[in-house]
């Protein structure tokens, strides 16, 4: 199976077979000999490459995987080639409204755009107060503010739509 | 005999449970008091007793001076232990318990009071001889301005006097930009608080955070264990502590000890203390006193080989201090904060899975189980990873390998970030400051990119094998079942020499 | 610069974890080798490279020298730990590094070999001035066996001379016994090894077992590290240990270290070793000398805060063995067997859950993880739980409080009864022996019963109380779903600013 | 509901009903308040007793219930009112011949008894070899060798059938 790895800003292609003499991983010329067992109960394993030991953790919530790994942890796009056609089909019909939500429950404490405000990237628009502690919602991309569906001192859940951006 | 029959702990999380555990080593039973979220909690497990307090908020519970101190009266307490946060520097809390006849494991409410006015603190620690950062307390005006900017020496940084929140401070590097400097202060100060006041004060650059731990008993005892170094910070929290400090001499040590003590013994301290210092360029400055037991304070423990704890229960029945043992080598403590590495957010969830550092010179304060739900009620913080060693290259290397065994599944934790300030050339040659973790990239390293994505690409693989593997023995009717030892196991604990 | 650059770790479990946490400390790479019922084990997950040797038996795998002392060749290694069991104490192994240039983390064959052998082990430490047992070591016939028996003061034994496993072994007690024992010996002898022959030794009464840890470098250097006491035993294997021993005095301690190194020096011993002694009435004795890091180290780490195995590795490499720092306090340590506490049978199954202890004064040692598979094939050890304390008495308390907080499920552990005998008076007097495990009840205590009925109930109705609430939800068909906050926080993860 | 518990020998009845004001267990007039909540996956479950706190690790196999309580491991054996009752009947059905099972995996190095041997309570009949180290299984009560069903070097997996007494 050919897998298409995001990370970083980066992107690489990984075939990964299971041959006679056990699992091999291609990404152009190079061939790396996997062994790979999975730990209990399915989020750990311990992955061998070519002789080299990693114990890993991974989170796979479809195409996400987050790994922990040598103390870092890395969330990682890994599409299979049948997502990956997918994706490029869906790519083109992409729209261009975006929406700000919730990152996590909390209390609204601060809401800094108003319906048609022009705002920059990284621009802060919604201030939410969770675990003691402000948290700065940023737009992620330049755009015009369509809607503003919060308002200070109420409480939201994590995914709560508050915002949206065109 | 035990110092006290039973002590309330007013507290939850780790700190909860680690009195909750010297307390039982001295044979001293606990009452753990708790929220509606907190029913499960460890420190609820733990304790001899628990009385529930009411709702998650800590107003409705923690916080609630009444209620918490009914608890331990109507629970039998002769003692409370506040840990830090919630009620622990709260002198009418302290006072509550005074009236109830419990003894309250901190110091007197006076002594609260007066390191909780940081303008009164100041005024005291001036008075103990105790160095502040140099500058003009008092509202400064225009006429006066430039000879105390000479006298305190540039640069200089301009405060609103009822500030706060960063606002209305402006730093000035030398006397042309002063005038200008000041009216935008002042024009901020009044903006922002609704008066204009303004003092002046030094501007330390590249300050450390260097703190020094004080004990004290009711004979008029006060002794310090050494000092802490807690420059690793983002957002004026601390992420990661040692002792000794790098950058301390013997002198300077002696000095900070001593005019930690001089300030402890100024308002009548009992118990356990902090005073907390700037130190740059070779001179320290009090910040402030904080009259509690310290998050980090497992950094001192395990140097000095003491349970503060311990301490602050035995000189809080009246018993008179310990001799301070000799220190040895290295400590270092990381706080496991659940929190985005990369972003700071907060990260929630339930905890499904947790892997423990072990092994020589590790220790691990934490009231985590699996199953916890980390909820947006409470403070982020999950645990602490402590660690000692010979020295500090030892110990920097044990924090390391540590961390790396460290494993926590359900939310993301600040341990990344903590991992690569550990291995910055920047820590490990310990000249360091408070702005060290602002020059440390919180994005996961590019040199294990490659393999990061490798491993993820395999664990899709591996879980889309185990579906097919699934998927055919359930075509072929096979079933999972338990694997061949457990299912020994079982037989085992179910059948001996049955009749 | 690492004194090594690669370590291939011979051992498995606990002590390869162990050993690839220092190594990793001090930068140096590890090889883990593996059987197949160990490819998950956290020594292979936790090293830098593995290597699978083969099947289960250990004969195919970690007892097999050549596939062993190949994988560290193959894999570039420079140095073998042995660890401890396995390959750590045969003089073949250490002899194969050698002859592959590869150095064994141990002493050299020759000394190996001395010290395997029983009666050579004795005749050196003799020629050493090492106290031994008193008695006659050659056989013992008739005209000369009274006068014998006298000199050596009775109580007396009378062993087989081929014997071992307790056959042919008599204790007497005066003379008036003594020729129809020596008879009885003789026949027993005869039957059971074939040889007939007998020799005296003095019998030592409540034996404590103490024994010394040693540390020798290439330079002719050797240090001891005070003394540890396992008398806590059962079946020969011990299951508590501690240090310092509550029965030695300095000049007692200094004498057996004294002892110790100069047997060390006699057979130029090289690295970690440990010199038993059979300690009563007093005096010690020779018992034999374990030429390996032994189990219970930790406690001796803990007390000195010192890395046994960094030393092992330093001198390993030529280094000059580091000063030994003054030891602090008292450390204990509990082996976690699985076993079941009431008959001593080996429990197997797979580890459901744990739950370990932690705060001050805490460490585990061991190789457990949720889902590990306990077989038949390798020792029953699970880890090790140490603690240390200020005295031997909050040792005590602290090691009781940290076996509360231990859970393991899926096996049943010994811990039961190494709680019990931490709180039996005789443990807690200082004044046991090897035999204090017989005189503790192994059953669980009377105390608890009504408690553990009562629990146990409650244990069934919360159980079909669940079962009752989840067939009524799937009847309203409202399910029962994950929990709110989990559910948060998946989306949470998955959203944030999308397109 | 209304169970019947027996450990070391001693029997108690404990009745646990859910009320109004929480739940409450009886055991003859004494009354306790209990509040009994479980913790993440139903193993483990935090116990308060009028107040005194127990952490409870419960693993239920049918009406075997092995507690993990304060440091120590019990063996409960609990019944509700409806096994306590089948049991009753069954009770006086049981005949005389008794198994000697194999408590665990591992190699048989020993048969002490043979077919017409007349054995004593705690008398050794089978020595079995696991973990390298040797354990005796002995007789629960005295009777007569009807069969043995294994021999010397042979390897046994748990509960496999050894010998038969009656």
């Amino acid at each position: 199976m050919k897998y298409t790895t995001r990370f970083g800003g980066e992107q690489r292609e990984f075939t990964i077979e299971r041959h006679a003499e056990g699992l091999v991983a291609r990404r152009g010329d190079v061939r790396h000999a996997l062994d790979l067992a999975l730990v209990g109960d399915g989020q750990t394993f311990s992955l061998l490459v070519d002789g080299q030991s990693y114990d890993v953790v991974a989170e796979v919530q479809g195409e996400q995987v987050t790994l922990q790994l040598l103390g870092e942890r890395f969330v990682v796009h890994v599409e299979d080639e049948r997502e990956h056609a997918a994706h490029a089909v869906a790519g083109h019909k992409q729209g261009g409204r975006r929406e700000l939500r919730a990152a996590m429950p909390g209390i609204v404490v601060g809401v800094k755009a108003a319906p048609g405000d022009a705002v920059a990237e990284g621009q802060t628009l919604v201030v939410l107060e969770a675990m003691k502690m402000q948290n700065p919602l940023a737009a992620e991309a330049a755009g015009v503010v369509v809607r503003v569906l919060c308002k200070v001192g109420e409480p939201v859940s994590a995914g709560a739509l508050l915002l949206e951006l065109e | 005999m035990p110092p006290f029959r039973r002590i309330l702990v007013a507290n939850r999380g780790e700190i909860a449970l680690r009195v909750i555990r010297t307390a039982q080593e001295m044979g001293i039973e606990t009452v753990a008091v708790y929220s509606d979220a907190d029913r499960t909690a460890l420190h609820v497990r733990r304790a001899s007793r628990a009385v529930h307090l009411g709702g998650n908020r800590p107003s409705e519970s923690y916080l609630d001076i009444g209620k918490v101190v009914d608890a331990a009266k109507r629970s039998g307490c002769d003692a409370l232990h506040p840990g830090y946060g919630f009620l622990s520097e709260n002198e009418d809390a302290a006072a509550a318990c005074l009236a109830a006849g419990i003894e309250f494991l901190g110091p007197p409410p006076a002594a609260i009071a007066a390191m909780g006015d940081k303008v009164e603190a100041r005024r005291i620690a001036q008075a103990a001889g105790v160095p502040l950062v140099p500058g003009l307390q008092e509202d400064v005006d225009e006429p006066r301005l430039a000879a105390a900017a000479r006298q305190v020496g540039y640069p200089v940084m301009l405060k609103a006097a009822a500030g706060g929140g960063g606002k209305g401070i402006r730093i000035v590097r030398d006397e042309k930009g002063l005038l200008e400097a000041f009216h935008l202060a002042r024009a901020e100060a009044k903006g922002a608080f609704g008066d204009d006041r303004v003092y002046l004060e030094k501007f330390v650059t590249r300050p450390r955070h260097v703190e020094i731990q004080v004990m004290a008993d009711k004979h008029g005892g006060v002794v310090f264990y050494g000092e802490r170094e807690c420059s690793v910070q983002r957002r004026h929290q601390k992420l990661v502590e040692e002792s000794p400090c790098a950058a301390l001499t013997p002198e300077l040590r002696a000095q900070m000890g001593a005019a930690a003590c001089d300030l402890a013994r100024a308002v009548g301290y009992v118990g356990a203390g902090t005073v907390e210092f700037l130190f740059s360029g070779g001179r320290f400055y009090f910040l402030e006193m904080n009259t509690r037991l310290q998050v980090e304070h497992p950094v001192t423990e395990m140097r000095f080989g003491v349970d503060l704890v311990r301490e602050q229960i035995r000189v809080g029945a009246g018993e008179k201090l310990s001799p301070v043992p000799e220190p040895r080598g290295h400590a270092i403590e990381v706080r496991v904060n659940a929190e985005d590495p990369e972003t700071w957010f907060p990260s929630l969830g339930r905890i499904s899975r947790i892997s423990l550092p072990g092994g020589p010179g590790v220790r691990l304060d934490s009231a985590l189980y699996r199953g916890l739900e980390v909820t947006p009620w409470y403070d982020s913080m999950l645990g602490k990873l402590v660690v000692h060693g010979a020295d500090r290259e030892q110990a920097i290397a044990r924090c390391v390998r540590a961390l790396r065994e460290l494993r926590i599944v359900g939310v993301a934790t600040s341990c990344p970030v903590a991992l690569r300030a550990l291995q910055s050339d920047e820590f490990r040659g310990g000249d360091y400051d408070t702005g060290i973790l602002e020059r440390i990239d919180r994005k996961p390293p590019a040199s294990r990119r490659e393999l990061a994505m490798l491993a993820a690409a395999a664990a899709r693989f591996l879980v889309a094998e185990q579906a097919g593997a699934r998927a055919a023995a359930a075509a072929h009717g096979t079933g999972e079942g338990p694997p061949r030892w457990a299912q020994l196991g079982r037989i085992e604990r179910q059948r001996r020499f049955v009749p």
